[in-house]
C-alpha cells in the first residue's frame, strides 16, 4: 500500500483549471522529484496535500486515510510535513525556539500550559542535536528574522523535518542558492532524511537527477510522465514538453 | 401611528443617508490602504468646527465649500507625514494610530473651542419648514441634508466607475501592488484618497453640525458606528455602505417610533411575570433601549458568519 | 481662530513639586487656610457645567469672606478644584489626595451617581479613620435616595431633591388650564426614571383629567438625533413636555422639539447656561421652564446685584451659574463660627436646623432629620425680556414666574440616619 | 538564577513601597498602580504576545469586577462568607468563564477582523450595561463594604495599607502566572501564531485554539485586575467596561512597549501617574497624553521598553559613551523647545490674573510674553536642528556591527 496516493486530484479556481485529474503513488522510503516549467501546478499540488487548499475534485490518501478534507494541523499531526517555496519562519523568535515549537507536537506537549520550558531536558537536548545537525549551532539565539538566506533555508528545512514525519514535501530546497550552497544544502538534505519518504519540486536538474529515485513532470496542470531517472530523459513528452521540439510522432 | 412612522422612515433615511457620508470616506481608505481610521470621525468633528468658525466670520454658505477642503488638507497632511510612516511598523500601528488621533483631535478642539455646546446654526434661508406632516414640520435643512448625500453617493458612484481616476483606485483597492507596478504612483493616491475620504467627513460635518449638536463629544458618539456600517456594507463596496447605512438609520428610527417591548410580546404570547423577577431588566426592555444596541449586535453576528460583509470583495 | 479660553483652573498656593506625592506643608506663619476640595469634572466631553460652578465658588469665597478678613479670626477660605472626570472611581482618588492634604470639607454635585459614591465612600471612611473625617456639601445631585433611604450623618444637600421640584413643576402645570395632555421624556437612569414616576403620580393627584400621553425613557448620551422622539411627542397631541435631561441631550431635545415647530411649554431642571441658553436662543423663547431654587431676574436685592456685577467682570465668558453653592459656603461659614471649629463633627451639628438669609435676600433651612435643605422654589421662563443678567452672553436669560415660599416645598423625610458618636 | 534573584528583588520591592509613599494618596496611588498593572500585562498577553489587537479588553475587567463587588454585597449581607482575599479570584473566574465564550467566536482570525469583533462586543456589553440594572446597578453602578467579610489573620481590610498588602499580593502572583505562561508551549506557541500562523498550522497546531488559549489566560488576568478594582474602591460603574478604558489599557501596553514582557508594566506605571498628577496641576493633561501617544507610535514603535533595547547592542558593544555627549547636547534644546511650546499652550488657557510658568512671572494679556515665549521656542528648534545630526551621527557609528562580532556570527 502506498504511502501518498492521489487519484485523479483537479484543482480550478473558478473557471481556470490549475490542476486535471493527477494520479500519483508514493511508496514508502521512496525519493521522488516533480519537475515541470513554471506556472505547471508543482506549488498547487503540495498546497492540496498539505491541506492548504481544498481539492476541487477526487481525493488524497495518506497512509490509506483520506486526508483531502483535513485542516493542514491534522494532517501534519499524521506525519506529513511540508517546507515553503519562501521561507516561512517565525520572524521575531530565536533559531532556537523556533525548531523547539517545531518539536512540541511530536514529543507530546500539545496545547500545554503547565509544562516549563527552560525545565524539559529532553526537548532542549532534542532541540540542540537539531541544531547542530542543521549547522546552525553558531545562530542560536539569532532571531530568525535576521538570518542569511542559506541560514533560513537551512532553518526552513529544519522545521520540516523537526516532526520526524514520515513523508516530508520540499518545495524548492536549493532555489536562490549557488553550486556550493546547494551541494551543502543537497549533503545536508540527504543527511536528514534518510530513512524518510521525500518528496520535492525543483528546477535545478542535477540536484533532480542526483537525489531522485523516481521522476513526475507536470505540465500544464497534467501529469504527463511518472518514471526512473532515466525512462524520464529519453522520454519524448518530456523533451517536447521542455525543449519545445515537436515529437516524432504523436501518441494516441 | 401610521404619521409616526412615515417620520421615522423619513428621518431614518436622512440619519442613513448622514452615516453614508461618514462611511463613505471609511470604506474608500479601508479597502484601499487596509487602514481602519479610528479618526475618521474626528474629521466630522473638524468639519462641524471650521464650518462654525468660518461661518461666524464670512457667513454660511462660503463655509459650506471651505471647511471639508480644509479637513480635506488636513487629512492629506495626515496621511503624507503620520499615516505613510507608520505604515513601516504595520497594520497595528496604522490602526493604533489612528486611534491616537481620535484622542488629540477630540483635547485640540477642547483647547481652541472650549467644552461647552458651540451655537453652530442652520442658515436663515433654509430656517423654514418644507413641509409639514401631521402637524411636525419637516425642516428644509434636512431636506438640504438628503439632496447633498445623495448627490455625493451620485458623484462618487461615477467618480470611481466611469472616471480614470475612479478605475485605478477601483483596481487599488483589491491588487495595491499590481497596481504600483503598473507605474502609477500609488502612494500619492492613496494622499489623495485619505484627503477625498476626509472631505466628505469633514463635509458630512458641516451639514449635520447644526441639527447633531456641536460639543467635542459629537465625535466619539458616532465613532463606531461608522465601522458597523463599514464591516456590514462589505469591504471596499461603496453601494454596501449605502445599503447598510440606509439599513442601521431605519432600523433605529423604526425602533424608537415603535416603541414595542417585551411587555408586549409577552402579552401576546399571555405570559406575565412578578414585577420583582430575578430577569425583570429583560421583561421591560423596549425596542427604544435596545436601538443604540442593535448596530454591535449586528457587527458581531456579521463578522461571524460572512466577514466579508453584505457586498464585500475582500476580507481584510 | 481666536484661542478662545473656557478652563481657567489657576491653583491659588500650592507648595507640592511635581513629587509622587511628597505632602503639603502648609506654612505655619500665616493664618493657616481652611481648604475645601471642590470634585467635580474639568475634563470629559458630555457636561461642561464642573468648571463654571467652581469660578462661583472660589469667587464667592474671595467677595464675601476673604477680602473681609477671613474665617473664624482670619483663616482665609481657599477652594482646591480636583477633577473626578465625572467618575466614581475617580472621585474616590481625588477623596483621597484631599484627606492627604489635610482638607475636611469636600464639595460635589455634578451627578447623582459619582455624589451616591462619594457619600457612601466617605461614611465608610469616616467610620474606619476617625481621626480624618471629611463632610460631604452636595450643591446640586438631586436623587431622592441621597436625603432618603441612602441618608448619612456627613451628607447635606443644598438643592431641592427631585420629587420636590416635581411638586413645584407639577402645580405650576396643573394651575395652567390649557395644558391637558402632557408628555413625560427622560434619560435612562435613576434620576430620569425618578421624574417620569414623579409627574404621573403627582399630575394624578392634582389634575386628574390631565392625561400623561407618554413616558418615554431615551439611552443617556447616546441619542444623537431626537427626531423619532419628537415624532411621537407630535402625534401624542401632547400640549406641554417634561423632561429631567441634561447636557448635550437637553441641548439637541430642546433644538429638536422647537425646530418641528412645535408650540408647546417644556418643563425642564437643566436647560440653562454653559451653552444650551445660547443654542436655544430664539427658539426657545418662553417655551422652556425651568424649576430651580434660584431667581436670577427680576434681581429682589442689591447684595445678589452687586455679587453677580462682580462676577461678570471677573469672568466676562461666564455666568453665576450655581448661586446655590453660595448658600451652602454661607450656611457652611455661619456653621464653623458657631462651632468655633473646623471639625467636621461639630460643623455638622451646627449646620442641623439652621437658618440662613441668602445673598438673594431669600430664607433657607438646613432640616436636621436627613440634612435636606429647603428653599423657596422657582419656575423661570427663557426668555429676551426682562433679563437684567442673562447667560452665555445670549440676551437671553430665565424670569422667574411663578414662586413656591419655602413652607409649602417641605416634605416629611424617609431618613433613618446612623448618627456616629464624637 | 539571575531570574530568581530579579523575582526577589520584585516581592523586595512591593514590600519597601508604602512606607515611602505612605501617605493617604501615595498609597492610593500604588493600589491603582497594581491593578492597572495586572490590566496591562494581561492585555499584552493578546497583542504583545498574541498579536491581537482588542478593542473591548475592558470588558473581561468590567464583568470580572461587577462579580466581584456583587459576591462582596452578598458577604455583606451574610448570605455567603466570601474573604476578601479570594474576591480578585471570583473576578478572575468570572473573566475566565467570559473569555471562554467570546473567545469561542472571536479567536478565528486575527487582525482587523478580531479588532471589530473586539470592538463590537465591548460597545454592545457598555451600552447594555446600562439596561441590565440588576446586575450592573445602572448608572449608580454596584458598592458593597469589604470590612463584612471575614477578616483575614484578624485584618479586616478597612485601611487602604491593608489593601495595598492584598493587591501587591495578588499583583505579585498575577505578574509570576504570566511570565511563567509565557515560557509555557502554549505561552510560546502564542507567539509563533502572531509571526507566522500559518508555519504554526503545519507543525501540528491550530492557530485558532493556540489564540484561544491566550485569549482565555488574558481574560483570567483581566478577571483578577477587575477583581482588585471592586476591592479597592468598593463600587463598579458602567464606566468600567467602556470603550474608554479599553483605550486606556492599550496607550498603557503601547507606551510601554509590547515586545518586551516588562514594557506594560512601566507604561502601567506612567500612566498611572499622568492620570493622577498630571490632572492636579493642568487641564490640558488629556491634550499631552494624547500627544506622547501619538509621537510614540510614530517615532518609538516598540515603545519606551524598546527604546531601552535598542541600547543594548552599543552597550554589548560598549560603545554606550559614544552616545553620552551627544544625548545631551540634543536633550538641552529638545526640553526647552517642549517646555516652551507647553508655556505657549498653558498660556492660551488663562485669560486673565498672573500666571507663574516655571517660576518665571508671564501676563497672558500682553503680547511680550508670548513673543518671548515663542522666541524661546525657535531658538531652541534651531538649536535642536543643528544638534540633531550629531546625535544620528553617533547612534549610526554605536550601532555598527564591529567587524570583530561579525566574524563570531558568520560560520554556516
Amino acid at each position: 500500500m502506498s504511502l501518498l496516493q492521489l487519484d485523479n486530484v483537479s484543482k480550478s479556481f473558478g473557471n481556470s483549471a490549475i490542476l486535471r485529474n493527477v494520479h500519483l503513488r508514493i511508496e514508502p522510503g521512496e525519493r521522488h522529484a516533480i519537475i515541470g516549467p513554471n506556472g505547471a501546478g508543482k506549488s498547487t499540488l503540495f498546497h492540496l496535500i498539505s491541506g492548504r487548499q481544498q481539492v476541487s475534485a477526487g481525493r488524497i490518501l495518506f497512509k490509506g486515510e483520506a486526508i483531502h478534507t483535513l485542516p493542514p494541523h491534522e494532517i501534519a499531526r499524521r506525519g506529513l510535513a511540508r517546507s515553503f517555496q519562501v521561507s516561512s519562519l517565525f520572524a521575531q523568535l530565536s533559531v532556537f525556539e523556533n525548531l523547539r515549537c517545531a518539536l512540541l507536537w511530536p514529543l507530546g506537549y500539545g496545547y500545554s500550559f503547565w509544562h516549563l520550558l527552560s525545565r524539559e531536558k529532553a526537548l532542549n537536548a532534542r532541540t540542540e542535536s537539531l541544531l547542530d545537525e542543521l549547522g546552525l549551532w553558531q545562530r542560536r539565539d539569532v532571531p530568525a528574522g535576521e538570518l542569511a538566506y542559506a541560514e533560513q533555508r537551512a532553518l526552513e528545512l529544519g522545521l520540516a523535518i523537526a516532526s520526524g514525519a514520515e513523508l516530508i514535501l520540499l518545495d524548492e530546497p536549493v532555489a536562490g542558492m549557488s553550486a556550493t550552497e546547494a551541494r551543502q544544502a543537497l549533503a545536508l538534505i540527504r543527511r536528514v532524511t534518510a530513512g524518510k519518504t521525500l518528496v520535492l519540486v525543483e528546477h535545478d536538474m542535477t540536484v533532480v537527477f542526483d537525489i531522485a529515485e523516481r521522476i513526475s513532470v507536470l505540465v500544464q496542470g497534467e501529469l504527463i510522465a511518472s518514471d526512473t531517472p532515466a525512462a524520464i530523459r529519453r522520454n519524448a513528452h518530456v523533451q517536447e514538453a521542455y525543449l519545445g521540439v515537436p515529437a516524432g510522432d504523436q501518441h494516441a | 401611528m401610521a404619521d409616526a412612522l412615515i417620520f421615522a422612515t423619513l428621518n431614518g433615511l436622512v440619519t442613513g443617508m448622514l452615516l453614508f457620508m461618514l462611511a463613505s470616506g471609511v470604506t474608500l481608505i479601508f479597502s484601499m490602504m487596509g487602514v481602519l481610521n479610528f479618526a475618521h470621525a474626528s474629521f466630522y468633528m473638524l468639519g462641524a468646527y471650521f464650518a462654525f468658525a468660518i461661518s461666524q466670520q464670512i457667513g454660511f454658505w462660503p463655509a459650506l465649500l471651505l471647511a471639508p477642503v480644509l479637513v480635506g488638507v488636513l487629512g492629506a497632511l495626515v496621511e503624507r507625514y503620520g499615516l505613510r510612516h507608520v505604515h513601516k511598523s504595520g497594520q497595528v500601528a496604522e490602526l493604533v494610530f489612528t486611534f491616537g488621533l481620535a484622542f488629540l483631535i477630540e483635547e485640540a478642539v477642547q483647547l481652541f473651542w472650549g467644552r461647552a455646546t458651540q451655537d453652530f446654526r442652520s442658515p436663515a434661508a433654509l430656517d423654514f419648514a418644507l413641509f409639514t406632516l401631521f402637524g411636525q414640520d419637516f425642516p428644509a435643512w434636512k431636506g438640504f441634508m438628503l439632496c447633498i448625500s445623495v448627490s455625493i453617493f451620485i458623484g462618487l458612484y461615477f467618480a470611481l466607475t466611469r472616471t480614470r481616476t475612479g478605475i485605478i483606485i477601483q483596481a487599488a483597492i483589491t491588487h495595491p501592488q499590481t497596481v504600483a507596478n503598473l507605474g502609477h504612483n500609488v502612494p500619492r493616491l492613496f494622499m489623495v484618497v485619505f484627503g477625498v475620504g476626509s472631505a466628505l467627513a469633514g463635509l458630512a460635518g458641516v451639514i449635520a453640525g447644526p441639527v447633531l449638536t456641536t460639543f467635542p463629544g459629537m465625535a466619539s458618539m458616532l465613532g463606531s458606528i461608522v465601522f458597523v456600517i463599514v464591516v456590514i456594507g462589505g469591504l471596499g463596496s461603496l453601494t454596501g455602505a449605502l445599503v447598510a447605512s440606509l439599513l442601521i438609520g431605519l432600523l433605529q428610527s423604526w425602533a424608537i417610533a415603535s416603541g414595542l417591548g417585551m411587555a408586549d410580546l409577552l402579552a401576546l404570547l399571555g405570559v406575565s411575570f412578578p414585577p420583582d423577577h430575578a430577569l425583570r431588566d429583560l421583561w421591560r426592555l423596549t425596542l427604544p433601549q435596545v436601538a443604540p444596541l442593535l448596530p454591535y449586535l449586528l457587527l458581531v453576528l456579521m463578522l461571524i458568519f460572512r466577514p466579508s460583509g453584505l457586498f464585500g470583495k475582500r476580507e481584510s | 481662530m481666536h484661542l478662545m479660553s473656557s478652563a481657567t483652573r489657576l491653583l491659588r498656593r500650592h507648595t507640592t513639586a511635581l513629587g509622587l506625592c511628597c505632602l503639603l506643608a502648609t506654612p505655619a506663619g500665616a493664618q493657616e487656610p481652611i481648604r475645601i476640595a471642590f470634585i467635580d469634572p474639568q475634563s470629559g466631553t458630555f457636561d461642561a457645567t464642573g468648571e463654571s460652578a467652581y469660578k462661583v465658588l472660589d469667587f464667592a469665597a474671595d467677595y464675601f469672606f476673604n477680602s473681609r478678613g477671613g474665617v473664624l479670626g482670619g483663616r482665609p477660605l481657599e477652594v482646591v478644584a480636583l477633577d473626578n472626570k465625572a467618575s466614581a472611581a475617580d472621585s474616590q482618588l481625588q477623596l483621597r489626595r484631599a484627606i492627604s492634604e489635610g482638607m475636611q470639607f469636600v464639595v460635589s454635585g455634578q451627578s447623582s451617581a459619582v455624589a451616591s459614591a462619594l457619600s457612601t465612600t466617605i461614611e465608610r471612611h469616616n467610620s474606619r479613620n476617625p481621626e480624618s473625617r471629611v463632610l460631604f456639601i452636595n450643591y446640586a445631585a438631586v436623587d431622592p435616595l441621597l436625603t432618603g433611604a441612602d441618608c448619612s450623618f456627613w451628607h447635606f444637600r443644598f438643592d431641592a431633591h427631585a420629587d420636590m421640584k416635581m411638586e413645584v413643576m407639577t402645580s405650576h402645570i396643573a394651575a395652567n388650564p390649557d395644558i391637558r395632555r402632557v408628555y413625560v421624556i427622560g434619560q435612562d437612569y435613576s434620576f430620569g426614571q425618578a421624574v417620569g414616576t414623579a409627574a404621573v403620580t403627582m399630575l394624578a393627584a392634582k389634575r386628574p383629567d390631565i392625561q400623561i400621553v407618554g413616558n418615554e425613557l431615551h439611552p443617556i448620551g447616546q441619542v444623537k438625533d431626537f427626531t423619532p422622539y419628537i415624532s411621537k411627542i407630535v402625534s401624542s397631541g401632547a400640549d406641554a413636555v417634561i423632561t429631567g435631561n441634561w447636557g448635550a441631550d437637553m441641548v439637541a431635545l430642546g433644538r429638536g422639539i422647537t425646530d418641528a415647530g412645535l408650540d408647546v411649554p417644556i418643563y425642564t431642571f437643566y436647560a440653562a447656561h454653559d451653552g444650551i441658553t445660547g443654542t436655544l436662543g430664539e427658539s426657545g423663547k418662553n417655551r422652556i421652564h425651568v424649576v430651580h431654587n434660584d431667581r436670577a431676574n427680576p434681581v429682589l436685592n442689591d447684595v445678589r446685584r452687586d455679587f453677580t456685577l462682580a462676577f461678570k467682570a471677573a469672568n466676562p465668558a461666564l455666568d453665576v451659574t450655581q448661586p446655590r453653592l453660595v448658600n451652602a459656603l454661607m450656611m457652611l461659614v455661619a456653621a464653623m463660627e458657631a462651632a468655633g471649629t473646623t471639625d467636621p463633627y461639630d460643623v455638622a451639628l451646627a449646620m442641623e436646623d439652621r437658618r440662613l438669609t441668602t445673598m438673594t435676600g431669600e430664607e433657607i433651612w438646613m432640616r436636621a432629620d436627613d440634612h435636606q435643605l429647603f428653599a423657596p422654589l422657582n419656575v423661570s421662563v427663557h426668555t429676551n425680556e426682562g433679563v437684567e443678567f442673562d447667560s452665555d452672553n445670549s440676551g437671553y436669560g430665565l424670569v422667574t414666574r411663578f414662586t413656591v415660599p419655602l413652607e409649602d416645598t417641605i416634605a416629611e423625610s424617609s431618613c433613618h440616619m446612623t448618627r456616629p458618636t464624637r | 538564577m539571575r531570574t530568581l534573584v530579579l523575582w526577589a528583588v520584585f516581592a523586595l520591592l512591593l514590600m519597601v513601597l508604602p512606607l515611602i509613599f505612605d501617605s493617604v494618596l501615595g498609597v492610593s496611588i500604588l493600589n491603582q498602580m497594581a491593578i492597572a498593572i495586572v490590566f496591562a500585562l494581561s492585555y499584552n498577553l493578546l497583542l504583545g504576545q498574541g498579536g491581537m489587537l482588542s478593542f473591548g479588553h475592558a470588558v473581561y475587567f468590567g464583568l470580572g469586577g461587577f462579580l466581584a463587588v456583587h459576591a462582596m454585597l452578598l458577604t455583606e449581607t451574610q448570605t455567603l462568607a466570601i474573604p476578601l482575599v479570594l474576591i480578585p479570584l471570583v473576578g478572575g473566574l468570572c473573566g475566565l468563564v467570559a473569555a471562554l465564550f467570546i473567545g469561542s467566536f472571536s479567536t478565528g482570525r486575527a487582525g482587523t477582523v478580531f479588532a471589530m469583533i473586539s470592538l463590537g462586543v465591548g460597545e454592545l456589553l457598555a451600552a447594555s450595561s446600562l439596561i441590565l440594572v440588576s446586575f450592573f446597578g445602572g448608572e449608580r453602578g454596584v458598592s458593597a463594604d469589604r470590612t463584612f467579610a471575614p477578616p483575614f489573620f484578624g485584618v479586616d481590610f478597612a485601611q487602604d495599607v491593608q489593601v495595598y498588602f492584598l493587591a501587591a499580593a495578588w499583583l505579585f502572583v498575577s505578574v509570576l502566572g504570566m511570565y511563567l505562561f509565557t515560557r509555557t508551549p502554549a505561552g510560546r506557541l502564542a507567539n509563533a501564531v502572531r509571526d507566522n500562523p500559518e508555519r504554526a498550522q503545519f507543525l501540528g497546531y491550530s492557530a485558532q485554539r493556540v489564540r484561544f488559549i491566550s485569549f482565555v489566560v488574558a481574560g483570567f488576568f483581566a478577571g483578577i485586575a477587575g477583581g482588585l478594582f471592586a476591592v479597592n474602591y468598593e463600587i463598579l460603574t458602567a464606566g468600567n467596561l467602556n470603550a474608554a478604558s479599553s483605550g486606556q489599557v492599550l496607550l498603557m501596553a503601547y507606551i510601554g512597549g509590547l515586545g518586551v514582557f516588562i514594557g506594560p508594566i512601566i507604561g502601567a506605571v506612567l500612566l498611572t501617574l499622568i492620570n493622577s498628577l498630571f490632572n492636579h496641576y493642568t487641564t490640558l493633561w488629556m491634550l499631552y497624553l494624547g500627544l506622547v501617544f501619538v509621537l510614540t507610535v510614530m517615532f518609538l514603535p516598540r515603545g519606551l521598553t524598546g527604546l531601552l533595547m535598542m541600547h543594548r547592542l552599543p552597550w554589548q558593544q560598549g560603545r554606550l559613551g559614544l552616545l553620552i555627549r551627544p544625548y545631551t547636547l540634543t536633550a538641552i534644546p529638545g526640553a526647552v523647545l517642549v517646555l516652551s511650546l507647553i508655556g505657549l499652550l498653558e498660556m492660551s488657557q488663562r485669560e486673565t490674573g498672573p500666571f507663574v510658568y516655571l517660576g518665571i512671572p508671564l501676563a497672558p494679556g500682553s503680547a511680550m510674553s508670548w513673543l518671548a515665549l515663542l522666541a524661546v521656542a525657535v531658538i531652541a528648534f534651531v538649536a535642536l536642528r543643528r544638534t540633531l545630526p550629531g546625535l544620528r551621527a553617533a547612534w549610526a557609528e554605536a550601532t555598527a556591527q564591529s567587524p570583530r562580532s561579525l566574524e563570531k556570527g558568520d560560520a554556516t
